[in-house]
């Protein structure tokens, strides 16, 4: 970890970039493929091997699509919201280390794009701007299920974030450090239990911070069972119903890349980020243990969206504040007096 | 010209304008949009001096969760029933002189002391090295000296939240419960109606009849077409 | 069938027990039909005929009473005909020259499982007292009974056309001078062929 | 007899602002000053199952106001009918429920030969009980499958739609079609039994329990649609019986009204089969009950398959006056052709009378009504239609209820929009 010339932190940055957008194009493949094995049926199959050229097909059809905006919407907040989800959603990946410091041809590079000391909180914030887009997406189209979906999503986003803020201040006490480079490198010390080591994977010490932190991010990221802004049973399609090619896109993908920021949230925080075999020899094999945790969370975010039922919006709720958030609080003090406890300033 | 002074330019520029457009745009949720922005610009401001974390607070706090329900209030009002607010009495645009006038003193003052007197207080750059960073130096100084301050803060907040809980009450006056006849939709006919009987239904059943327990369910099963016929004697 | 007209105030003082067999509703002689009996003795001027086809009684009331002679079925305490399974009208315009309609309602006894249709006459532009006080579901079938026949009922609150459109300014379709067709001119679409018919193996031509 | 005037027109649409429009803005004060959203509820809408609109005034979430409009899928097929021969009217109820169309088949072929005082042969009967029941398992199956689809349960529709389509390849066996079966004929079936079929219905029923065992491990136990469904549309049986329901809408509230036992129709009242009976009338008793008819009719199928399976006793009531003979030398011989042709062309004339049938539809009692002037063509006949009756009741359920519980009340009436509108 050391500073590098700027030239190289563009070069990181649009690497990683590259990476996310092109991910996020594959995750909706990876999605419809795992859905429809789940689902009985074999998914794309027609676009290239396996269905490989899908999201090229799609996104296609979306640019070829006309950029309608109805008559009763606020035309410039209208076009303007899908952008806001999109590029905040983008804007979270800049704190989220792939590697430590590494020599490429010589040189030093910082595999992540920027370090800062609040890196966790800063994707909370990313988080609750992303959700002007919704509500504003929602308001100015100037339909009704729109601005429920809107409403929704303002209120499930508010009380998840709270919940997921709460249930990384465990972590937080734990490392004594906010940013994500220290707490992902805090983890790849191992532990060592007689003959066994292990990694000090914070998911050990924090089974109930984790556990609240994916639910919360399930939600965050409005998947199912938690989609209720754009519960399609019921308010058709949410916030987005009236928009649609590119615009339409926008937020699709903004979901989507949501939803890999939150896999590589949880794999960072919870799962040692690049720990694994291998990965302090070599940093390729530490992007690979990324990449493979990453899969497994969006596996299992496709696995709930087949499973389960869709929560009614007071259940939401009532889970947030009467279930999840006591817990959270529970498991901040029971951290804090472990901690306490290691430092000798009880007993 | 360092590049710091040209960000500090553009974001304080930024932040002016959409300050600015928060008391021109016509339509409120745009003057709200406009507030966000500058809260954005704002947080940008702090991060340059090197308070990331006040500068991701700012975001989470007032950018997050309360613009979104000052936004919400806003969008939710009719905007041709808000009140007029340029024709306000002359008392009160005198007032609202003053106040302004009286906090701009206010920040002139703060930074008159720590710039012309140069008395600068406690908490200097060294101080927060010392003290290992922002984080813990915001820690250590809101939970030990500003404690008071801060327990009061969170008691204020406390009554919020309680008056507002107080306030979203359902109106416990409806029965929510209360059985009625489906009317269907009754505009045009109601008025049109003969006089004389109208619903002597046997839907006179008290509101608890209507909810159904948690646990464990089962079906009752009958190979006889003459039992559980009755309402009163029914499977449950 | 109307013969037993003079017995029937003997006939509801038989004890319970005796009286009210099932097989009494089946039974060939109608006067001994448990509904006809109580009908006949408790509405004697608004109970008008019974009539039975296939296994079936059809019992025919005055208009006026329809109401009052469903609450009486439904809240005695032995008939219990508490169930409304179907209301509908029968425009009897080709079979009789008046009344015009008769309003039929197929009710039901739950605990009994006996079905009975009641009948009652009424003319065009007239009225008859809406079962909705009786029986909830008779809501939506008098609404449509309205929309298809014009039939009105007398406090029914909430007389509105339900399966055609509010708007409908064609009258009511199902009354039996109402052509199949409709009253309109509707246009008709695609009359010159224009799309030329190809040779195929089936119709072996070219044209 | 004292008439009574109408007073009012309500041709007159001047009278009424509603007038077939959609609604204008109408968000007026209720008594307690919270503001009220009209949502206006299809009839494009994903849920509705069909063109249904359902105009709903909410409050936040709360739906305070319901009125169901139906109709858009309107064909007047009553008034048809009184233009087309008896057997002539067969095709016409498959539209109706398209979804268990062997059912409507049934019911409108019992009515009539009710009214003709004529009755299949034993054999005939109980394919027909075959056909109903494995079509009862189809239109549940579609009902199960959409119902866990509104509630956001997505896997389930394809499970389900997996195992209608083996009921749907037995009925293409049967009789040629899938969907609108056209399966009935007055007086018993004049086909034989194709080869191949009874094999195909064993293997139905050998893979089913399994299957059904699968969907119900997947929402029986499982928190959230237990949350969604417990507690949910309560209907107390008095309301039950008052609002007409029936099928699993009134056996779910815990009246036992199986017109399969109440008034046994075809051989039900050989078979040995069970009522279920749910105790609280809300939507997991009434998701219950009809999980628990899908085992019953896989019962009753098994049963009637094996009484019938190696019998070859006639399947038409050829001796009858009503029935058309067979096409024994329609091609060859001009005696049996222009008989045919007359049969075709003319029909029968039925007796005069009137008649209601009710069979146990998937849905509930599906009713006909015949009135006969002793015609070829039924003077008036009425089709009286479980889930119109049933739909009845949604204003009722509807109210306190939050909006996404609507979907979830939709869905639990079962309505096909084909059979609420004909």
């Amino acid at each position: 970890m050391g500073d590098q010339p700027i030239w190289i932190t563009f070069i990181v940055t649009f690497a990683i970039m590259t990476v996310l957008l092109l991910s996020m194009a594959y995750t909706t493949w990876y999605e419809r493929k795992v859905l429809a094995r789940f689902q009985d049926r074999l998914g794309p199959t027609r676009t290239g091997k396996a269905g490989l050229m899908q999201p090229l097909a799609d996104a296609v059809k979306l640019m070829g699509k006309e950029d309608l905006v109805p008559d009763a919407a606020d035309r410039n907040v209208f076009l303007f919201a899908p952008l806001i989800t999109f590029t905040t959603a983008l804007l979270s990946a800049a704190v989220i280390p792939w590697g430590g410091t590494v020599q490429i041809f010589g040189t030093d590079v910082n595999l992540y794009p920027t370090d800062i000391n609040v890196g966790a909180l800063f994707i909370l914030a990313t988080g609750s701007i992303g959700v002007y887009g919704i509500i504003l997406g929602g308001w100015s189209s100037g339909n009704r299920y729109s601005l429920l979906g809107a409403i929704r999503s303002a209120a499930q986003v508010i009380s998840y974030e709270l919940i997921l803020g709460f249930s990384l201040v465990g972590i937080f006490i734990i490392t004594g450090t906010m940013s994500l480079t220290d707490i992902m490198f805090k983890q790849h010390e191992m532990l060592s239990f007689g003959p066994f080591e292990i990694s000090n994977w914070f998911v050990l010490t924090q089974p109930l911070g984790f556990v609240l932190f994916v639910i919360a991010a399930v939600a965050e990221t409005n998947r199912a069972p938690f989609d209720l802004p754009e519960a399609e049973s019921e308010l058709v399609a949410g916030f987005m119903t009236e928009y649609s090619a590119m615009r339409f896109a926008l937020y699709f993908l903004g979901e989507y890349i949501s939803m890999i920021i939150m896999s590589l949230f949880a794999a960072t925080l919870f799962l040692g980020g690049t720990s694994g075999p291998g990965a302090d020899k070599f940093w390729g094999l530490g992007i690979m243990w990324l990449v493979l945790k990453v899969m497994a969370f969006l596996f299992f975010y496709i696995w709930l969206r087949a499973t389960l039922p869709r929560f009614r919006f007071d259940q939401l709720m009532g889970l947030a504040w009467k279930v999840l958030l006591p817990l959270a609080i529970l498991n901040i003090v029971v951290t804090a007096f472990f901690r306490l406890i290691g430092n000798g300033q009880v007993f | 010209m360092s590049w710091e002074l040209v960000f500090f330019a553009v974001f304080s520029a930024a932040m002016l304008l959409c300050g600015l457009g928060v008391v021109a745009f016509e339509n409120p949720v745009h003057s709200a949009v406009a507030l966000v922005g500058s809260f954005i610009n704002v947080a940008a401001l702090f991060v340059m001096l090197g308070a990331e974390f006040l500068g991701v607070l700012q975001i989470i706090v007032y950018t997050g969760a309360v613009l979104v329900l000052v936004l919400f209030t806003i969008m939710l009002i009719d905007p041709t029933k808000l009140p007029e607010f340029y024709v306000g009495a002359p008392l009160q645009r005198f007032a609202s002189v003053v106040v302004g006038a009286i906090l701009l003193a206010e920040i002139g003052v703060a930074i008159i002391t720590r710039t012309a007197l140069e008395q600068i207080g406690p908490h200097t750059e060294a101080m927060v090295q010392q003290m290992g960073g922002n984080v813990q130096a915001i820690g250590q100084v809101m939970l030990s000296e500003y404690a008071l301050a801060f327990e009061i803060a969170s008691l204020v907040l406390t009554v919020g939240v309680v008056g507002a809980v107080v306030i979203g009450l359902p109106n416990r006056m409806v029965e929510p419960n209360t059985v009625t006849m489906s009317l269907g939709h009754t505009r045009g006919s109601s008025d049109m109606l003969a006089a004389g009987p109208k619903f002597e239904s046997p839907m006179n059943i008290p509101a608890e009849r209507y909810t159904a327990p948690v646990g464990e369910r089962t079906v009752v099963m009958t190979k006889d077409p003459d039992a559980y016929t009755h309402p009163g004697e029914t499977s449950k | 069938m109307t013969d037993g007209e003079n017995q029937t105030t003997q006939q509801t003082l038989v004890p319970t027990g005796t009286g009210w067999e099932r097989e009494l509703y089946f039974d060939d002689d109608l006067s001994k039909h448990p509904v006809v009996r109580e009908l006949r003795a408790v509405f004697p001027d608004d109970f008008l005929d019974a009539v039975r086809f296939r296994n079936e009684t059809t019992i025919y009331v005055n208009p006026a009473k329809f109401r009052e002679i469903a609450f009486y079925m439904r809240d005695h305490e032995k008939l219990q005909v508490n169930f409304l399974s179907d209301l509908t009208a029968v425009d009897m315009l080709n079979l009789r020259t008046a009344p015009r309609f008769d309003v039929t309602a197929q009710i039901y006894s739950i605990p009994n499982r006996i079905r009975l249709r009641m009948k009652a006459s009424i003319d065009d532009g007239m009225s008859i007292p809406s079962l909705v006080p009786v029986f909830n579901g008779a809501n939506w079938m008098e609404r449509e009974c309205f929309d298809m026949f014009g039939i009105f009922f007398e406090g029914h609150p909430n007389l509105r056309r339900i399966l055609l459109q509010d708007d409908w300014d064609e009258g009511h379709p199902l009354r039996k001078d109402y052509p199949t067709r409709g009253w309109k001119d509707y246009p008709v679409y695609n009359k010159e062929r224009t799309i030329r018919r190809t040779k195929t193996r089936w119709t072996g031509r070219g044209v | 007899m004292e008439p009574v005037k109408t007073p009012f027109n309500v041709m007159d649409s001047t009278q009424t602002e509603y007038s077939g429009t959609l609604m204008v803005e109408d968000e007026h004060e209720l008594a307690s000053g919270e503001r009220v959203m009209t949502l206006n509820m299809g009839p494009q809408h994903p849920s509705t199952h069909g063109v249904m609109r359902v105009l709903l005034k909410l409050d936040g979430e709360t739906v305070i106001e319901c009125d169901p409009m139906i109709g858009y899928l309107h064909r007047g097929t009553e008034k048809l009918s009184e233009t087309k021969r008896y057997a002539q009217i067969v095709p016409w109820t498959d539209r109706l429920d398209y979804t268990a169309a062997p059912q409507n088949n049934l019911g409108y072929v019992l009515a009539v030969e009710k009214l003709l005082g004529l009755n299949a042969p034993e054999r005939a009967q109980y394919w027909r009980v075959i056909m109903v029941e494995l079509s009862r398992i189809a239109s549940h199956l579609v009902w199960l499958g959409t119902h866990a689809l509104d509630i956001g349960a997505l896997s389930m529709s394809l499970y389900t739609f997996r195992e209608r389509e083996m009921i749907m390849d037995i009925f293409e066996t049967f009789c040629g079609a899938r969907l609108t079966t056209n399966m009935m004929e007055i007086g018993g079936f004049s086909r034989q039994l194709p080869d191949g079929l009874i094999p195909q219905i064993r293997n139905f029923l050998r893979v089913f329990p399994s299957k059904l065992k699968e969907y119900t491990d997947l929402l029986s136990a499982n928190p959230i649609w237990l949350a969604r469904t417990k507690g949910v549309g309560v209907i107390t049986p008095e309301a039950a019986i008052s609002y007409s329901l029936t099928g699993a809408c009134l056996r779910g509230s815990g009246i036992n009204y199986d017109v399969r036992k109440a008034d046994p129709y075809l051989v039900y009242d050989q078979l040995d089969f069970e009522v279920p009976l749910g105790q609280f009338g809300d939507v997991f008793d009434r998701y219950l009950v009809r999980v628990e008819e899908l085992r019953q009719a896989h019962k009753i199928v098994t049963q009637a398959l094996n009484y019938i399976e190696n019998d070859d006793r006639p399947m038409m009531a050829y001796e009858s006056a009503y029935v058309m003979p067979p096409h024994m030398g329609t091609m060859t011989t001009a005696e049996d052709m222009q008989r045919h042709f007359v049969w075709v062309i003319k029909g029968f004339s039925a007796p005069v009378g009137e008649v209601y049938h009710a069979i146990e539809h998937g849905k509930g009692e599906f009713g006909i009504h015949i009135v006969s002037d002793g015609g070829s063509m039924p003077y008036r006949l009425r089709l009286r239609t479980p889930d119109y009756v049933n739909l009845g009741v949604l204003p009722h359920m509807a109210q306190g209820a939050m909006l996404a519980d609507m979907v979830a009340l939709i869905g639990t009436i079962d309505i096909v929009l084909g059979s609420v509108d004909r």
